[in-house]
């Protein structure tokens, strides 16, 4: 295993944008051409050894042989580990937003928090976070019909809104809360939640959201009956019927009135 | 500027492959130039400037398929450079990148397709920011209430005034009928099912309208006909209806040296059937018929495969598509005049659908003995955006890339149209005709499609050498070539060099301005401002667009004398 | 002097018809204008002069000091954000993204604060809509769901909507009805066929009842739905399918409440779920006149209607993330410029403290609580009075506008191209 | 003992607001802005009356405005009209859409003889903030 250390230099009001922390990307560079690597801070172009202080091997490594450890403070830090395809990131600390963008494999693992849009696209791999996710967990782009496709996101702490939104595969697990709609337009994934959801499934066509919290559920849910699930009841729904789906949705505690 | 050695293709003038120079001059072609500038196209191919006739690129219709499509807007981007603007987009660009596309590919004047008048200024607005290449706009009359009236009390000198003054409240360049009558009942939701269906509460029928137009068309002596698309389009047996309605306006003639009537994206029209499941191409049928009939001219709406928006001012078929496909549906009426819609598509190879709608544009176009007959286009972005031209042409030259394409398709591609039997491959001569020549012909551009003295500087000049590249076997090289102009000359100016765009001078906007008799005008004015008065929702001294809005305007006189 | 056919500068009615007199140069009546009309035209207290800010406090200068500075400011910026647009016409947007590309900033408008989940849920499902006149002509049911325009578009039912006549309308209020959706008894609500008064942040819900309702799957849904008895909601989905020609007019009831651009999205699908049945038209409520035509042109230049981070030469749309409350919020733009909006006003204050701590440059005819903040005070013209150019109607239908009187200021536009041209000629320098 | 009334804060347009929105340093937009419309119930509930003023609090910050009653809202709703001193009680966060949650905040109300804050006053405290200002 080839591990590169990067550590920032300095807090980062501005974001930066640095899709080029990935293992796919490091493989083939030595130590030296992986400071040298283009990065943005804001509308500056800058390298990745002006903002971070990149320790580790020299040799190139195979990617799948490469991890890349980030400590330190990375919540401005965008885009870390976009389309990486296998290898590992680990992350002392938060991230800041679209972490995991399409990601097709490799794990990611976080053991902060993590900023909106983690696991964007994401087709395969894996991403684990210790602490909170901010909204669109695993959801797609504006406009697009397939968020993720793929993959495994497990959250222990709590998510943000729009969870999984049009989920076209994989599982999202989220131990705390979600916020408002988890698997709006779901086609296909799966979503546990521990804890609360606010109108889960939405739109959904089919797939599969269960809610050991409490939720409140819409109208356009049809209760069909009760099931036990690893020694808990759930009240299990069809939906959304608003758009003829097949969903299912299992919800532990029901929001009334 | 001299264009040294290249190996020439002026269809209008004759030329065929002949290894000549062609000066220019103060933005026209001369005889001789005695300006230094050389550029040395020797073993290459050089053609006059593409023409587009028909491609939704400005207006309403277009950015609201930028609006609700992100997702598009992110597919094509690219960054400023100290020369250029941002582009972004593949069905719907911006405005920068359709003018950068266009040029990259040869192409120096294109029209916007479908314009309502009262939004006109829209379009006007976007035109003006689309850089290089020329432009103009078509306007809709098929659906507009002062047409429909003139028709129901057969006012055809009335109607001709009409069509001058909304030519000119729009600064539009020609009359365009969109689903004639079928745009006025989706008002409240209906359409007419062929052309003798009346249009409720106007009492007149799709047959009148076209046929009214096209007379008013004449009698204004345009530079274009009418540019038509049909009812039912987009329906499964809707030949029937196209074939009914080119017999209906046969015994019309034309007042100029042109064709009397030009059906647009014809692919969507040629369609058998008495449904999806038995949906087959009648596209031979369609092409016989123009065969018989030099009076007629059409485009093919080639289908793409991958992405597209399909917009159209025929709302009602957009309804039906957002339900069939469960897409995003924008429809937009607009009062007094017509409506429209957009929805995002995936043309599929394994769809048998589309796989046959691919076939049976290839049909049309290559079963239409007389190229100049026929237009190449895809009607952007409906059947997929102006980009794919290069494939277009590489298809329409060779039959060996047409049965590897047919091989990845849905067999009923095969079954279902006659193009595995086409052996026909259009030549050099043919593709200038049908993306130059012709389509300037048909639009009655005397200074366009060709490199005869007077002709506009507009040249395209490719990395291919026609007397050594054979394109049935090479269509690659084909494609790759007329996908990245070696030059594109626009006005006389060098605007793409490699490729690359390396000057961004901003073109001419062409519109029709067609005179009528005073009295007619007075009551076209009297009834618009009764109409004003009562239905319109903005004052008729707010309707027209201003200059301010055509900075760079080429008038076409136009009218009666 | 009358001058005829104005169009107003103040909501996204974009009303064509007033009629402006003018003596010595000067406004002195307005007719046909509504009361928030009327007040625009009539003028308001006018920034004094350029101003910079020195030792604290704003000092008058020259425009060409002002400009500098602004040029100064931007050109320093990693993160500039250039905000607005909206209270002012298209040839200013078009300027402004210019400016934007050149300085790599994030451009956004004042529908961030207003439809702007309108948009986003245009993204997901397309609009439905129409001109205001086909309304006018055509509609026998008309629905405000989250609008009081009693309040915020005084003119439209009149012009557009439920009181105006028509083709075949021809007994205008009468021959309609009205139905409105609100969380308060509104003064549009009063006037209504039917109100269905809902609990704040149930719309979404309220929506996915009403539309298995129309989809004749009533009878699986609850007896109430978020405390409305399911009886109000089968008549307004009766009411909803009889109609000949409906139309939908959302308002901030659904942008800025719980669920936010889900609440139009739901909103949208059932405008496409009732076109199965009869014809239904949605229309948002646009607030300034001419928010609509900063989604215009934003649209055809960069690609996107709002929120557009050009930070990377390439274009990128993410509200959210590239939206300016975003930015604010997460203390990361570090230069503001405002044009023709009051932020420090209309956006949250815990937003406004993160604009109190970088440079603002403020390009506006009026002084308001941004001028507190800003550190470059610009004083324009009114566009739509003293300044001519294209505006959208809230419709998307464009217009122009006029020029009434002479200010002697330069136009947004001006002011803008003077910035862009300045901090070209420091790009020039380095 | 201090009656407070737990409710919901919307914001919004008012045809007063609006006539002024352009002049936000004149006594016609501080008249019409700085208000808090209650319905009669929670008006009374508080035991204010005449020209009271009302603090709102939520977990973003407080403000002072002066109450009036509106029979349109019902109870447990209060609005304010749009602009800062609405603002002054709204959070942040845009939702993952850039929208702040102008309407939907959760308040608490009580009847205060505390003035309500000019815009001037409203806006001082951020003045002295002021950051970069080379």
């Amino acid at each position: 295993m080839r591990q590169i250390v990067i550590k920032p230099r300095r807090g980062f009001r501005v974001p930066v944008e640095a899709e080029r922390i990935s293992p796919d990307v490091f493989a083939p560079l030595s130590i030296e051409e992986i400071r040298s690597l283009q990065v943005w801070e804001g509308n500056r172009k800058v390298t990745l050894s002006d903002l971070f202080e990149i320790s580790g091997e020299s040799e190139p490594a195979p990617p799948e042989e490469t991890v890349i450890s980030l400590s330190g403070d990375f919540s401005g830090v965008k885009r870390i580990g976009e389309n990486m395809t296998c290898g590992k990131i680990a992350v002392a600390g938060d991230v800041g937003m679209h972490a995991g963008n399409g990601m097709a494999g490799g794990e990611i693992l976080i053991e902060g928090n993590a900023g909106g849009w983690l696991g964007r696209e994401m087709r395969g791999g894996k991403i684990a976070v210790l602490g909170d996710a901010g909204d669109y967990v695993g959801a797609g782009y504006r406009g697009e019909s397939c968020g993720m496709r793929g993959g495994e996101i497990r959250i222990e702490g709590s998510a943000g809104d729009y969870l999984g939104e049009h989920l076209c595969g994989g599982t999202i697990t989220v131990v705390g809360d979600a916020g408002d709609f988890p698997g709006i337009a779901n086609r296909g994934g799966t979503i546990v939640i521990g804890g609360d959801a606010h109108l889960p499934g939405a739109e959904m066509a089919s797939g599969t959201i269960t809610v050991r919290g409490r939720a409140r559920v819409l109208p356009s849910f049809q209760r069909l009956e009760t099931v036990e699930i690893d020694g808990l009841r759930f009240d299990k729904f069809l939906g959304d019927l608003v758009d003829g789906g097949k969903g299912e949705l299992y919800a532990a505690s029901v929001e009334e009135g | 500027m001299i264009i040294e050695g290249g190996i020439v293709y002026d269809p209008k003038n004759g030329v065929l492959g002949e290894e000549m120079d062609v000066s220019i001059e103060d933005g026209r072609v001369v005889e001789e130039s005695r300006d230094g500038e050389k550029i040395d196209a020797r073993g290459m191919l050089v053609l006059p400037g593409g023409v587009d006739a028909h491609a939704h690129i400005a207006g309403g219709k277009v950015n609201t398929g930028r609006i609700m499509r992100p997702e598009d807007g992110r597919r094509g981007t690219e960054p400023r450079t100290k020369l250029l603007r941002p582009s972004t987009g593949y069905t719907v660009p911006n405005c920068y990148a359709i003018g950068y596309r266009y040029a990259r590919l040869g192409y120096t004047i294109a029209f916007e397709a479908a314009t309502p008048i009262l939004e006109a200024r829209h379009t006007h607005e976007e035109l003006e920011e689309i850089p290089i290449v020329d432009k103009g706009a078509l306007t809709l009359f098929g659906n507009n209430w002062e047409v429909l009236e003139c028709v129901r009390d057969g006012d055809l000198d009335k109607l001709a005034a009409f069509v001058a003054w909304g030519l000119r409240a729009s600064r539009g360049y020609g009359v365009k009928v969109v689903n004639p009558g079928g745009g006025e009942a989706w008002g409240f939701g209906g359409n007419v099912k062929g052309i003798d269906d009346p249009v409720p509460s106007f009492n007149v029928t799709p047959r009148e309208i076209i046929r009214y137009l096209m007379k008013a068309n004449e009698a204004l002596r345009l530079p274009h006909s009418v540019h038509l698309h049909t009812n039912n389009l987009g329906k499964p047996g809707n030949y029937e209806t196209t074939l009914a309605t080119l017999r209906a306006v046969e015994d019309i003639a034309a007042s100029r040296d042109r064709q009397v009537l030009h059906v647009t994206h014809m692919q969507f029209s040629a369609y058998g059937g008495t449904g999806w499941k038995d949906f087959e191409s009648k596209a031979s049928e369609i092409a016989d018929y123009f065969n018989k009939h030099d009076q007629f001219t059409m485009d093919m709406g080639q289908l793409i495969f991958g992405s597209a928006t399909t917009m159209t001012a025929d709302a009602p078929l957009e309804y039906a598509n957002a339900r069939l496909l469960k897409a995003k549906w924008s429809n937009h009426d607009i009062e007094l005049e017509e409506s429209s819609g957009v929805v995002p598509i995936v043309y599929g190879r394994k769809n048998p659908i589309n796989a046959i709608q691919w076939a049976i544009g290839l049909e049309l176009a290559l079963l239409t003995e007389d190229p100049w007959q026929m237009i190449m286009t895809t009607d952007h972005p409906n059947g997929g955006p102006f980009v794919n031209y290069p494939e277009v042409i590489a298809l329409l030259m060779s039959r060996p890339k047409r049965e590897e394409e047919l091989a990845t398709l849905h067999e009923l591609a095969s079954k279902r149209s006659s193009l595995p039997t086409i052996e026909r491959e259009m030549d050099w001569n043919e593709v200038a005709i049908v993306t130059r020549a012709g389509p300037a012909k048909i639009l009655g551009l005397p200074e366009k499609g060709h490199l005869g003295v007077g002709a506009d500087g507009d040249v395209s000049i490719y990395e291919i050498d026609p007397e050594k590249v054979d394109p049935s076997r090479d269509h690659k090289e084909v494609k790759a070539a007329l996908a990245r102009a070696k030059y594109t000359i626009k006005g006389g100016e060098v605007v793409v060099r490699d490729g690359e765009i390396v000057a961004v001078p901003q073109g001419r906007t062409y519109w029709v301005d067609a005179s009528v008799p005073e009295d007619q005008a007075a009551k076209v004015e009297a009834d618009l401002a009764s109409k004003f008065a009562k239905y319109y929702s903005i004052q008729m001294s707010n309707y027209m667009v201003q200059d301010a809005y055509v900075t760079r305007p080429r008038v076409i006189k136009a009218g009666v004398i | 002097m009358i001058v005829e056919d104005v169009l107003c500068p103040f909501c996204g009615c974009l009303c064509d018809d007033i009629k402006v007199e003018v003596e010595d140069g000067r406004i002195v009546g307005v007719k046909r204008a509504c009361r928030l009309g009327s007040s625009k035209f009539m003028g308001h207290e006018r920034i004094s002069g350029p101003m910079v800010r020195r030792d604290g406090e704003l000092t008058e200068t020259t425009y060409d000091e002002a400009y500098d500075r602004a040029a100064q400011i931007l050109k320093a910026a990693k993160r500039p954000l250039l905000y607005g647009w909206c209270s002012t016409v298209c040839e200013t947007a078009k300027k402004g993204i210019l400016l934007a590309e050149e300085v790599g900033g994030v451009i956004d408008s004042t529908a961030t604060v207003c439809h702007g989940p309108s948009i986003i849920g245009i993204e997901e499902k397309g609009l439905a809509g129409s001109t205001l006149g086909q309304v006018k002509n055509r509609a026998d049911l008309i629905v405000f769901w989250g609008a009081n325009p009693a309040e915020a578009h005084p003119r439209h039912t009149m012009r557009y909507s439920s009181n105006s006549t028509g083709m075949f309308t021809p007994e205008g209020r009468g021959g309609r009805k009205v139905v409105v959706v609100d969380v308060r008894r509104t003064r549009t609500a009063k006037n209504a066929d039917k109100f269905i008064l809902i609990r704040p942040g149930t719309d979404y819900e309220v929506i996915s009842a009403l539309r298995m309702i129309v989809k004749g799957k009533g009878d699986l849904i609850p007896d109430t739905v978020a405390g409305i008895p399911k009886s109000d909601l089968e008549e307004v989905a009766g009411m909803m399918l009889a109609a000949k020609f409906g139309a939908v007019l959302i308002g901030l009831g659904l942008t800025h409440s719980r669920g936010r651009y889900k609440n139009v999205d739901n909103a949208l699908s059932l405008v496409a779920d009732l076109n199965g049945f009869t014809k239904f038209v949605v229309l948002a409520m646009r607030g300034h006149y001419n928010v609509a035509g900063f989604g215009q042109v934003c649209a055809w230049e960069t690609g996107y209607p709002m929120a557009v981070d050009l930070a990377r030469g390439a274009p990128y749309f993410n509200p959210g993330e590239t939206a300016a409350c975003d930015l604010l919020a997460r203390k990361e733009a570090d230069a503001m410029m405002v044009v023709a909006a009051d932020p420090a006003s209309n956006f949250p204050r815990a937003t406004v403290e993160a604009m109190a701590e970088i440079p603002v440059i403020q390009v506006d005819p009026f002084p308001n609580p941004t001028t507190f903040l800003a550190d470059v005070v610009i004083p324009t013209a009114v566009c739509g009075i003293e300044a001519e150019g294209t505006a959208y109607r809230m419709d998307g239908l464009s217009l122009r506008m006029k020029k009434v009187v002479d200010s002697g200021l330069p136009t947004d536009e001006e002011v803008v191209e003077n910035i862009l041209d300045r901090v070209r000629r420091l790009a020039d320098d380095n | 003992m201090v009656i407070i009334l737990k409710a919901i804060m919307i914001s919004g347009r008012t045809l007063g607001q609006g006539a002024s929105l352009e002049a936000k340093t004149s006594p016609e937009f501080f008249k019409a802005t700085s208000i808090c419309a209650l319905s009669e119930s929670d008006y009374d509930d508080l035991g204010i009356s005449g020209e009271a003023n009302v603090l709102v609090r939520t977990e973003f910050g407080e403000v002072v405005v002066s109450a009036r009653k509106d029979d349109g809202l019902p109870p447990g709703v209060i609005f304010i009209p749009m602009g800062p001193w609405a603002n002054a009680v709204v959070g942040m966060d845009t939702g993952g859409c850039g929208t702040p949650l102008f309407k939907g905040t959760e308040a608490e109300v009580e009847g205060t003889k505390m003035r309500v804050k000019d815009i001037q006053e409203l806006f001082a405290d951020l003045l002295r903030r002021g950051g970069d200002r080379s």
